[in-house]
């Protein structure tokens, strides 16, 4: 029963961590680093590693997409308001 | 070089990675494997001096010279951070508008505050006993110190949060974790050796020498150090505008 | 007077409140947690008040 | 056999999998309200790997997660509410999922683990999932109106 | 499934690196990086974990008692999660300094302006 849940969150993270590369707009790419990094806490619970997961819980649902969407919000009132993938 | 030549770049050198990765695996011992050599040592040395948390004792003690390394890491990237974010000639600083919240996030935010400070603080203390230590429980208080900006606005949280106190206790938390390097030093065994303190009563607080000592200096470290950068990140977003742009600088 | 008063209530009523809420958070209870449970919980009080005036003085 | 490793497994690949496919595709109202349900399905799971693990230690990384989730979704609340100003998700449908789930999983895991402080723990650990999760959601649903319209807050 | 984890971390790097490579912007390009950055806490963990093993904190489990996992290697997985979410501040705070001096934040435009 532990492969399957092992089997289960391995995919989940490789699953988010390719979304968080496909979504181009970084705005959004900060919610799917925040999922990924959702995803990665259970793998290291499942993988019975509490303080990596807890390390990345910490870090991962509050401090960096703070950081990602400070920068998004500072590069876009300075740069041009670029058309592309707005 | 035109994109599309870098794409075919991009393209072999991703496959070359690809095909030695897998080679690689087929050779590494199988996923579950009972081949732990490293992991029994650590864990009868851990056990040696009292510490419940062998990952604690690995950091803070049998590695404790490396996690000095990383502590200088963070504090170096706080600084560069401090230098490339600093309000330049040509940028005014304008204080930030009050923004309306509704009631109840208000409320949550000033519940949550003292609530997630204690968590943080929790898993501080108990970082050489249940899983948690120093960088968990440091980013935790950091974290929760800005639920006031999440919750009211960035003229709420300077009141509070005064950076000048938050560098000097980023320096001194790193200060601390070298004076207690130097202390077991000059206590007649080596740099950083755990060989200072009684290793006290297996799974209490004080057991486990200098782990947690050490484990409240990378604490308040951590806290200030992630305390220090956002307020930078803060700045630059919230507050900091270009001088001639100016009226470019007012919407979104 | 009053103000003062107000204030020490608050951190005193934030005070009891999160040494009992580390109470139930730590899973053996002795001496030296008390101690190290009761510093933290000041210390969270305080800034919880400190909070609250940010918050409101507006 | 153990069941609560399959319900963790279940909660796991019925939960998670679509809060995943939710915030990786479609309009931004509905991608930030998948990453706050996403929160509740992954505190719940470690509660339940806790008590299928039997390590009551691991409970501290879903008290973690029940303190920082939510304000990482108030973060985004706030600094996405530019672009989340013109039609706020009504998504209530998914609080109320994620706090019966909540109460069902805590309710449980109370009475394994019998009277005591332990079971205090999950009770508090529950209540600041809910609590969150109800604030974040209905911070997402135009919590920060003023935000919407001043750019600097 | 002995390779399973393996394969998935190698995966994420390759998929981090890809999005490294074209991205066209740089606030995503950091994005990217993290993601490379986990492949390295998957691959760690995968490499020290034992089948029914436990993880080696005794607040609640009495020494010897249950299997343990490794140690040694998560104390480097904790350790990389934390430096990694500091070189991302660093790295973000370089991409505001490139875009008040440069005015953008494309990495094609960036090289073409140095001509």
């Amino acid at each position: 029963m532990t492969d399957a849940l092992t089997l289960v969150s391995l995919l989940l993270v490789a699953a988010s961590a390719t979304a968080a590369v496909a979504v181009r707009d970084p705005a959004r790419q900060a919610l799917v680093l925040a999922v990924l990094g959702l995803a990665l806490a259970v793998l290291f619970t499942v993988v019975q590693a509490p303080d990596v997961g807890l390390s990345q819980l910490a870090v991962g649902s509050a401090l960096t997409p703070l950081l990602i969407l400070l920068s998004v919000r500072k590069v876009r009132r300075r740069g041009q308001h670029e058309g592309g993938d707005r | 070089m035109s994109r599309r030549m870098r794409m075919w770049v991009l393209a072999t050198g991703g496959l070359a990675v690809a095909v030695l990765l897998v080679a690689g695996y087929a050779r590494l011992p199988h996923f579950g494997g009972a081949v732990h050599p490293y992991g029994e040592r650590a864990v009868s040395a851990a056990l040696a001096r009292h510490t419940a948390n062998v990952i604690s004792s690995v950091n803070f003690d049998l590695r404790a010279f490396d996690t000095l390394g990383e502590e200088t890491i963070l504090f170096g990237a706080v600084l560069g951070t401090v230098v490339l974010l600093r309000q330049t000639r040509d940028e005014r600083e304008v204080p930030p508008a009050p923004a309306e919240v509704a009631p109840p996030v208000r409320r949550y935010a000033l519940i949550m505050l003292p609530v997630a400070l204690l968590t943080g603080l929790y898993v501080v203390a108990h970082g050489q006993l249940s899983p948690g230590g120093g960088f968990q429980g440091g980013v935790v208080v950091a974290t929760a110190l800005h639920l006031l900006y999440i919750g009211a606005d960035y003229r709420a949280l300077e009141k509070i949060r005064p950076v000048g106190t938050y560098e000097v206790g980023d320096a001194a938390g790193e200060a601390a974790y070298l004076v207690l390097g130097v202390a077991g030093l000059l206590g007649g065994s080596a740099f950083l050796a755990n060989t200072l303190l009684p290793y006290g009563t297996f799974n209490t607080l004080a057991s486990g020498g200098t782990v947690p000592l050490l484990n409240a200096a990378v604490g308040m470290e951590v806290a200030c150090a992630v305390v220090v950068l956002l307020a930078r990140f803060l700045d630059q977003a919230v507050e900091i505008e270009e001088d001639n742009g100016s009226a470019m600088g007012k919407e979104s | 007077m009053g103000r003062a008063a107000a204030v020490a209530a608050e951190v005193l009523a934030w005070w009891l409140l999160l040494t009992g809420a580390w109470l139930v958070l730590i899973s053996t209870v002795d001496a030296l947690e008390y101690l190290v449970g009761a510093s933290a919980a000041l210390l969270a009080a305080v800034a919880a008040q400190a909070a609250r005036r940010a918050m409101s003085g507006r | 056999m153990n069941g609560w490793l399959v319900a963790a497994t279940v909660l796991l690949a019925a939960g998670f999998g679509p809060v995943v496919w939710g915030v990786a595709t479609g309009p931004l109202e509905r991608r930030v309200v998948a990453q706050n349900f996403g929160t509740s399905v992954v505190c719940l799971v470690m509660l339940l790997l806790s008590q299928a693990y039997v390590r009551p230690s691991y409970v501290d990384l879903a008290l973690v997660l029940a303190v920082l989730g939510p304000a990482g979704t108030l973060v985004y609340a706030r600094l996405l509410a530019d672009d989340l100003g013109d039609d706020p998700p009504h998504a209530n449908l998914l609080t109320v999922v994620a706090a019966s789930a909540a109460t069902v999983i805590v309710v449980a895991m109370c009475v394994a683990t019998g009277p005591g402080r332990a079971t205090v723990k999950l009770v508090l650990i529950g209540v600041l999932l809910v609590a969150g999760n109800v604030i974040a959601s209905r911070a997402l649903a135009g919590g920060f109106p003023g935000a919407g319209a001043s750019t600097r807050d | 499934m002995n390779t399973v984890p393996y394969l998935v971390a190698g995966w994420i790097f390759l998929v981090g690196c890809y999005g490294l490579a074209t991205s066209r912007h740089l606030v995503h390009a950091v994005g990217c990086l993290t993601v490379c950055q986990s492949s390295t806490y998957v691959l760690l963990l995968a490499v020290g974990y034992r089948d029914g093993g436990t993880a080696p904190v005794f607040s609640d489990v009495t020494p010897g008692s249950r299997p343990l996992v490794d140690p040694v290697v998560q104390a480097l997985a904790l350790t990389d999660v934390v430096v990694g979410a500091t070189v991302t501040a660093l790295l973000l705070a370089l991409v505001m300094q490139v875009a008040k001096r440069h005015g953008t934040v494309n990495p094609d435009e960036l090289s073409e302006l140095r001509g």
